[in-house]
């Protein structure tokens, strides 16, 4: 019963919503809307089960002292400071929520994202290596491209943009198809295992 | 010293002093118009003032930076050319965003909300918006995002569907181009024109070859090409500097790790 | 078969409670309306034939025993990987990327191998730390690892604070998991999932605390960064794959198979469609989309 | 300089002090960006589903069947008991089972007939001959039931090829967006901040 059941409704589920694709019956397309709206239910209820652990673990590194714990202040305010204002105040245009969002979340996300250059730099650095032939063929395409999406490369010659151009067109997406439709198949058959209950690891059973 | 197994940080110190001190000059690099970004600005060139235009901030907090330049001349272009903007956003970090932007370049042209511009706010559930405002806008968005109801204002009562809409411009980080290509487009024949990241470009290629979405406008180089069609100089023209300088000394960098590894790994 | 009554009569309500939501549609739409929708043929058509050619497969595996597969790299060094925490003292790091949820069949791929590691760190008495994004993902991978440390025999190992949900923010879950990376130092990283921007910046950061990476994606972006910047990398399908190979199991040795029988398929309507595009002849092309 | 001006800026330089080591501000400022992101993302999605798609319907609309999701995700809770917890596995069968459901036939479009109807180029052009052997090579090179040897070798090697050219390309394309953010970190540092520029 423990894994039986749950596997039958994800066997059930799984076929449903296979099937529906192919028909634009409207009782069908209705249960489906139905059923992707359970879905986001199912999710906002589970987000609130993972604000509870954060809470337990920042908490108990609180209450035990434990190394770092002042940091986890920090966590357990903003969420409640957070939730708090948008709650109590709402979240329209001047709220202190979105004062908060917009001068505190915003700019350290957009500064996370902007590491990515430094890292893009040191990646290159380091990965960037002449060792074999396909390591070469990765290296020039690189610099190629780099090159041909600045003024830069227009100025050393034409040639440099257009090249750049007919890689990405031609044996870049070639490549990009290939491996699309092997991400496809990989999925597809992935979906079976789930919907056919061989892959369950997740559900208690032994997979 | 074998370059090649230099320690990281040297190589951020470096990477930000070619990013700081290309900023401190005013160069602007020549720029050439593609034809991809004379597209979208033909798009937005060819309306009449008074046509109505609605732009989607479809874009996340973190890379405002990248879609700012793009937005202002989308803006400021709409703007100059007196058509009415109708402003809105699919994701909800882009919201306030959006509205903010939308105030700012206002001033500017001395533009009026809710007579020249309005900012109808965010909805969930990207499909179902898109799909509604082909039947009704007002459905969709009865209030606009200062939660006024919308038939207020009387100027924009004129645009019930896609269908009084000459045209749409999608400003996006992401793949929401491609919903509006496959919802608002091949249901509803909206012209769709797309101001997006560089990096979604190739994503897109096959709309945009097919017809099915106008431009694009990609990256700062999509947003200096635009000012320059615009006939001013502005943020974008000097990041672009500052970027070929970034693009080069890293292709510097990789060819001198390359150099010291082969000849550390002959001695 | 004890207690199939019941599941079935349960599965029955839960299934047909939307149905009954909207039994008063309009009986005029309905009427009008076919079951079936010819536009989606191409699509059945094939869905029908995968499905059936995953039966296939199943079938020969089973019938032949036969299980050869070729060797990928990053998936030999698995074992190597989780044997160098064990040597170290330091845990495992596994985390899926901020891009997918549980309905994405990557994610399920991701799970399959991390029930593997975790039977295998259980063995070997070494931490596995599981940071995501996803309150959803936590659930079922604190599924997944409680399941495997029983089935390793040690459900006494299994500890849930190291599963944990950090933030939905896309930069704030990077920042999150690069602190734990950079304040934990595990010996080895696995980035198995679907990733967006995020990917470089844990690779990165987990490269310069020396630690062994594995990483896997099925974003095609993210890819070129991971090729570059990690130890391993599990280019697409591969991800798919792994857990067949780490598992051995005939029936998901049976659906690499599939995927294999499939390509031969796809290759020959490619060759195909070539030539008749050659000839200006498109109705094949035209008639799959 | 305004006070949002200050705050903004000194977090941004706590971020960025991550390049250097992992020190306390980094320290300080991620632990508040996932409290502070944690908060907003829970009261935008309790109040676009909770309220919109549970409790109105339940007030207003008199839908009962709500019910059913919203006991299904009650029961997600006993994640938090220690002997109850596997009655979780029934909501997580809905989400899994309907996930898998849905992407067979999307993956399949989207992922496969689309891309093979688009490889289907006419072979006297030269793209039309690149993208195909490109297609199939790189497909091969998938293929896991045969060692990578001999004429099959060859042709798994030609597709390595085209993924490394795809791999290559993509790192260059991507440098540019990721590098336009620093520039504009930089510009909020030197110009909102020091005014140094502009």
């Amino acid at each position: 019963m423990k894994t039986r059941l749950p596997i039958a409704i994800c066997f059930i589920f799984g076929i449903f919503t296979l099937l529906q694709y192919f028909s634009k019956h409207p009782t069908l397309t209705a249960m489906y809307a139905e059923i992707l709206d359970w879905m986001q239910i199912i999710f906002v209820f589970t987000l609130l089960v993972g604000v509870i652990t954060i809470f337990k673990i920042h908490s108990g590194k609180i209450s035990r002292k434990e190394s770092n714990w002042p940091y986890s202040i920090l966590t357990v305010l903003g969420i409640v400071v957070m939730a708090g204002l948008g709650f109590g105040y709402g979240t329209d245009y001047g709220s202190p929520f979105l004062w908060i969002f917009q001068n505190i979340q915003v700019p350290m996300q957009s500064t996370m994202f902007a590491l990515l250059a430094f890292f893009v730099a040191s990646a290159a650095y380091r990965g960037f290596r002449f060792r074999n032939k396909e390591a070469a063929v990765l290296l020039i395409t690189a610099i190629i491209v780099m090159l041909g999406r600045v003024p830069l490369g227009h100025q050393i010659s034409d040639l440099i943009p257009q090249t750049a151009e007919w890689i990405i067109d031609n044996p870049s997406t070639a490549a990009k198809r290939g491996i699309l439709i092997g991400i496809g198949l990989g999925s597809i058959t992935t979906a079976l295992r789930v919907i056919l209950g061989i892959e369950r690891s997740y559900l208690g059973g032994r997979s | 010293m074998d370059l090649s197994r230099l320690d990281r940080r040297i190589i951020f110190l470096i990477i930000a002093v070619v990013v700081i001190v290309p900023m401190l000059f005013d160069i602007t690099p020549e720029v050439q118009i593609t034809k991809d970004t004379q597209q979208i600005f033909d798009a937005i060139d060819s309306l009449n003032a008074g046509d109505y235009i609605m732009v989607s901030f479809d874009f996340e907090a973190a890379s405002f930076p990248e879609m700012r330049p793009l937005a202002s001349v989308i803006l400021n272009h709409a703007f100059e050319k007196d058509l009415k903007i109708v402003g809105l956003a699919l994701f909800s970090e882009g919201t306030a965003i959006g509205y903010t932007l939308l105030e700012q370049i206002a001033r500017n042209y001395n533009k009026t909300y809710g007579l020249d511009y309005v900012y109808l706010g965010f909805r969930p559930q990207y499909v179902s918006a898109i799909l509604g405002m082909g039947e009704s806008v007002i459905k969709v968005f009865p209030e606009d995002y200062l939660k006024q109801p919308l038939e207020i204002y009387t100027d924009f009562l004129g645009l019930d569907n896609y269908e009084d809409l000459p045209l749409l411009v999608s400003i996006a980080d992401g793949s929401l181009p491609i919903h509006w290509a496959d919802y608002a487009n091949a249901r509803y024949g909206q012209e769709v024109a797309v101001a997006c990241a560089a990096v979604m470009v190739t994503a897109f290629k096959p709309y945009f070859e097919s017809g099915q979405l106008i431009g694009p406008a990609a990256g700062v180089k999509g947003a200096a090409e635009y000012e320059k069609l615009l006939g001013y100089e502005g943020a974008a023209h000097r990041r672009l500097f500052t970027q070929s300088v970034v693009h080069l000394a890293i292709i510097l960098l990789v060819i001198a790790a390359n150099i010291s590894a082969y000849v550390w790994r002959k001695k | 078969m004890k207690g199939f009554g019941i599941i079935s009569i349960i599965c029955l309500i839960v299934l047909f409670a939307p149905l009954l939501a909207y039994s008063q549609i309009e009986d005029a739409v309905l009427s009008d309306t076919p079951l079936f929708d010819t536009s989606r043929l191409p699509v059945f058509v094939a869905s029908l034939l995968a499905i059936v050619i995953f039966f296939i497969a199943t079938y020969l595996v089973k019938a032949r025993a036969e299980t050869k597969i070729r060797k990928v790299a990053g998936l030999n060094a698995v074992d190597e990987a989780i044997g160098r925490a064990t040597e170290m003292g330091r845990p495992v790091l596994f985390t899926p990327g901020w891009g997918g949820d549980i309905q994405r069949p990557t994610t399920i791929a991701a799970l399959n191998i991390l029930n593997l590691v975790a039977e295998k760190t259980a063995a070997y008495n070494c931490d596995l730390i599981f940071p995501t994004h996803d309150p959803v993902i936590m659930s079922a991978a604190e599924e997944t690892i409680q399941n495997a440390y029983i089935n390793a025999g040690h459900p006494d190992l299994f500890k849930p604070d190291n599963i944990y949900y950090t933030t939905s923010s896309q930069f704030g879950y990077a920042a999150a998991v690069d602190g734990a990376i950079t304040r934990i130092k595990p010996a080895t990283v696995m980035l198995l999932g679907t990733f967006e921007g995020e990917a470089l910046i844990l690779a990165e950061t987990a490269n310069s605390i020396g630690a062994m990476q594995i990483a896997g994606t099925d974003s095609t972006i993210q890819l070129a960064f991971f090729l570059v910047a990690c130890d391993y990398t599990l280019i697409g399908e591969e991800l798919f794959a792994a857990s067949g190979y780490l598992s051995g199991d005939e029936k998901i040795v049976a659906s690499i198979k599939a995927q294999d029988y499939m390509k031969i398929i796809i290759i020959a309507i490619l060759l195909a469609g070539g030539i008749l595009a050659t000839f200006n002849l498109d109705f094949l092309s035209e008639w799959i989309l | 300089m305004s006070i949002e001006t200050l705050i903004a800026a000194v977090l941004t330089l706590a971020i960025f002090s991550f390049l250097y080591k992992e020190n306390p501000f980094y320290r300080a400022a991620e632990h508040l960006l996932v409290g502070v992101s944690v908060g907003y993302y829970l009261v935008i999605l309790v109040e676009e589903t909770i309220w919109s798609k549970v409790a109105r319907p339940l007030a207003y609309d008199q839908n009962w069947i709500v019910i059913i999701p919203a006991v299904l995700g009650l029961m997600m809770f006993l994640r938090l008991s220690r002997n109850r917890a596997y009655l979780t596995r029934i909501p997580l069968a809905l989400l899994i089972g309907a996930g898998a459901g849905v992407s067979i036939p999307a993956m399949l479009w989207a992922r496969v007939l689309k891309q093979m109807s688009a490889s289907m180029l006419p072979l006297y052009t030269v793209s039309g001959m690149i993208v195909l052997v490109g297609v199939i090579t790189t497909i091969i090179y998938f293929y896991f039931s045969r060692e990578q040897e001999g004429w099959f070798g060859y042709l798994a090697k030609t597709g390595t090829y085209f993924l490394m050219v795809f791999f290559g390309a993509t790192f260059g394309y991507t440098v540019m967006s990721r590098v336009t953010l620093l520039i504009g970190r930089m510009e909020f540092l030197l110009t909102d901040f020091l005014g140094v520029v502009g």
